[in-house]
């Protein structure tokens, strides 16, 4: 009996180490498959169980997808507006080629692109209700107009930027649309705060359902607890398939997150479309790459094994045999 | 083996369940703790393997000061005493052979060396080949006698029973009794509560009676 | 009150626990089962209150055919048997009182009058003053009595206990059974399944024995 | 026993129905004090899943309430286009007076606001770059206009209603942003779409989130119901603790989720008077009004109750006293 109440935990007969650890490796590989099944023996409860941590994780990525789609694709291609350089020089001039140059070489800058006095007269002329009014001149009475898309999408930003290339030689003024610009910092800034509220919402919100779903579970599971304990079972040995619960119960709710986002992609992929027509863009949703749904697997079964852990850790120790 | 010094036990609620209680009983020894109910033998057997703690006074269980244990000793304590306690029923979700099984998994012993050890104790207990029955499809004696099974098949150096022939007729429970007294002979140390006091009569063994918390001149 | 008409019961699992039991017991008789373990004894019990049917044969109680019983009429049929079940114990998360008034909460009874009916009876099982008391704090006797206690507390015309002194000293099984007589002589038809031949025989009451699910011949 | 073997339930002693009555009643005032107490006794499990029910019931509402502004005030005072309508006539004419009234008489349109050929020279000379072309013409060459707010939101309807316009006397041309027109309708589709997706998603998880806690609930009170029903408790005043139970947990679910909706809506009120700003709006999310607040209540004592039902019937009938 000395030699058995030495050590903590599975070691009544073990004074190997070796063995020891032959036994604890053995015990978590027969409880990743057994508490799985144990689960799978109740395949409703399960499936609950699942949907809601699915729900929980699936609805904050997806949102942040829809960010990402929106700050790369409308911004850039439709939201973003052109700065119109208008120049004071002829657009053949030395002056405005150079300034072109300039504009071009800028990091600042993403794209540049000349309309010529002609260019400008035709698209003006195809306004509605101004196509007789320059036929009245002889001349082009318009000047050239260098557009400018910068590369910064804050609005103090852009401001800056319109300064500088309004100092520059050749240039008469620059217009470009301010007021549409801090809506967009301003939507794009809700946005983020909403966001962000959602994540750390859900990301609780999970990792308390798998907590509650375990406590709830471990009451269940009191009398068990209580002979383990009483045959000598160590508080480690006794929390181990609570663990592995957890991790099945949070990679479960992981997949079906991923089957949740997939399939509203393609459920919003038919307006999204449209909208994309309007844009005349071409972008659609993007469904979750390789990379990113094994993070999700991961985050899933992350949080179930935190969850558990937590829960299993404060109720555990309440559980002693009478 | 086993020291009592002067233990006396105070539940929570101001209950005085043992007043300065001491014995000691040797390794291999076979006694019977009897008394009338609420007389203190299930407080005394829980005080054995950590389950309550003494108010006052000291007990040993090979050598070691029980009452002053840290806590993350108590596995170790535990997993060398078989216990069959009297509300302590089977795992109704588990077969009768996992339910056996309980201490030796605990122990990390081979599946294979676990059935064959499982095995031999449900034979001992008149229960050969049922080791695949769920625990609600058997009698209440049938569940008790699991509870047997479980507490010896890890061969533990003490034993602690309390009323483990409740359910069981006076057949069964005499050869159940027999089957501990083999366990003392092999070096067991057995301590068994009953109010069978027919039967303690006709076993050759120490008997502890216990009276309002008090053990009784013997 | 209470007949048994060629009853035979086969488990799920194909295992016949009664084989073409057939008996009567009339209003207001005391009757003990005896038998080994696994004899039936329980499964038997189980068939008049409803929890198991028969898979041949008619059970009568009161008149009513048990055996075809629609589920609806379950609850009244139960409301009328108080019960003492082998597995059956308290409900650890309420108090003694609440344990007891349950059949009578059951049947919408009064506050005030369940009060005064639930301390009669804790003092008929030798608990007064225990009310208050939460089940984890009594000794395994002092459960069982408060078992009894719950049986009786909504004066049934019909009791059925199953090995209800397993966990009490001689004196006290001595004065439970003859609690249960007392109520027998009040015309409640009491049936105790039971182990303790020894108390048996010093009853003055009818004994049906049972073996591997027959009755054996008187 | 013969009278007591007849009803089914709560029934031994009453032979009187009035009494029957009271006993039933007073089940009901007592169960719903003592599920609370019950409840309350495990503070911490309790808030948890409170938090978990007023999550999920807030976001459907959150939303809703966002889209509520944007098509209330959004559209209306900024994204909603006016139709210029350019006059072949005088505005000072005859025609053109008569078109105004006709056009203030519509139904379908909002508003109206006359350009004269003054005001709109003055517009036009404003614009940038083009000051200079105008002060080459000695006379006014611009007509007048009409802006014109149609009532109607569907870029079908308005395209209808500017075809209309045009073939009125004294209109020589009407021109409007289709394109935006369209790009808008397509957001608030998507818009509606998730919204949608979100509402069945949420009100889901409420359900199964109330119904798995009482799963287990029920699971850990198997004990209470098997001997219940071993004293011949019936069905129903088994089920009743349990949907009492289901009603406190929805609503203080409710409770929570209002809590969750009036602070998210203060921690949104700074970025989103930014973006009313930018608008020379001054509209700003409005809290839940006391209407809305009891209709949330409802609605999560309503979602608890079913709930605890559906799975209160599906686990109730398979335990049974062994
Ligand atoms: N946790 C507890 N808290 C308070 N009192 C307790 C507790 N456990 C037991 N008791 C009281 O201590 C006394 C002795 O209890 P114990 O269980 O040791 O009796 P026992 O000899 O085993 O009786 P029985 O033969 O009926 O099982 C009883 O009166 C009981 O009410
Ligand atoms: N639900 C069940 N399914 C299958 N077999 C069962 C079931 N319940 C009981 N049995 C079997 O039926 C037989 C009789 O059981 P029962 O509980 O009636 O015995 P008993 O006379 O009460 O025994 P004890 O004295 O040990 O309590 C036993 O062998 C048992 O294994
Ligand atoms: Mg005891
Ligand atoms: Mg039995």
């Amino acid at each position: 009996m000395n030699e058995s109440a030495t050590g903590s935990g599975a070691n009544i007969r073990q004074i190997n180490r070796a063995d020891r650890l032959r036994a604890w490796s053995r015990h978590h590989r027969q409880l990743f498959r057994s508490t799985l099944s144990t689960l799978l023996n109740q395949p409703g409860a399960l499936l609950i169980t699942w949907l809601v941590i699915g729900i929980a994780l699936s609805l904050p990525i997806l949102l942040s997808l829809a960010l990402r789609e929106i700050s790369e694709a409308d911004t850039r291609q439709v939201i973003q507006p052109a700065m119109s350089v208008y120049l004071s020089v002829p657009s053949e001039s030395e002056t405005a080629q150079a300034l072109l140059q300039t504009l071009r070489a800028s990091s600042a800058v993403g794209e540049v692109r000349l309309i010529t006095e002609q260019a400008a007269l035709m698209e003006f002329s195809s306004l509605a209700g101004f196509g007789d009014v320059l036929n009245a001149f002889s001349e082009n009475p318009l000047p050239g107009i260098i557009e400018v898309v910068p590369r910064e999408r804050d609005g103090a930003g852009i401001k800056l930027l319109a300064q500088q290339i309004a100092g520059q030689d050749g240039v008469d003024q620059v217009s470009f649309d301010a007021a549409w610009l801090e809506r967009l910092s301003a939507i794009l800034g809700i946005l983020e705060r909403v966001l962000y509220a959602l994540g750390v919402l859900f990301s609780g919100a999970v990792i308390l359902i798998i907590g509650n779903t375990l406590r709830l579970t471990i009451e269940n599971q009191r009398g068990e607890i209580e002979i383990t304990k009483l045959f000598g079972g160590s508080d480690s040995f006794v929390q181990r398939p609570f663990i592995y619960r957890g991790f099945w119960l949070g990679f479960g709710g992981a997949l079906l997150a991923f089957l949740i986002i997939q399939s509203s992609l393609l459920y919003l992929s038919d307006p999204v479309e449209r909208l994309a027509q309007s844009y005349r863009s071409n972008f659609a949703l993007e469904a979750l790459n390789f990379g990113e749904s094994i993070g999700l697997f991961a985050l899933g079964a992350l949080l179930g094994i935190l969850g558990s852990w937590v829960s299993v850790w404060r109720y555990l120790k309440q559980i002693q045999p009478k | 083996m086993l020291v009592f010094d002067h233990v006396s036990k105070r539940y929570p609620n101001g209950y005085e369940a043992l007043s300065d209680v001491s014995f000691s009983v040797e390794a291999g020894e076979f006694v019977f703790l009897t008394g009338p109910s609420g007389a203190g033998k299930s407080t005394l057997l829980k005080m054995i393997n950590g389950v309550e703690r003494s108010s006052r006074g000291q007990v040993h269980v090979a050598g070691q000061n029980i009452s002053r244990l840290p806590a993350r000793k108590i596995p170790g304590l535990r997993q060398g005493i078989g216990v069959v306690f009297q509300n302590h029923q089977l795992l109704f979700d588990r077969r009768v052979y996992d339910n056996v099984a309980l201490p030796l998994v605990i122990a990390g012993m081979k599946p294979t060396e676990v059935g064959r050890r499982v095995r031999a104790a449900l034979s001992k207990v008149g229960l050969t080949g049922r080791e695949g029955d769920w625990p609600e499809t058997l009698s209440g004696g049938e569940q008790q006698r699991v509870g047997i099974a479980r507490a010896v098949v890890h061969r533990p150096p003490m034993l602690l029973a309390d009323e483990p022939t409740g359910n069981l007729d006076p057949d069964l429970s005499r050869e159940i009794m027999s089957l501990f007294l083999q366990f003392s002979q092999l070096g067991v140390t057995v301590l068994i509560a009953t109010h069978d006091l027919e039967l303690v009569e006709s076993m050759p063994a120490r008997r502890l009676q216990l009276q309002a918390g008090r053990i009784q001149s013997p």
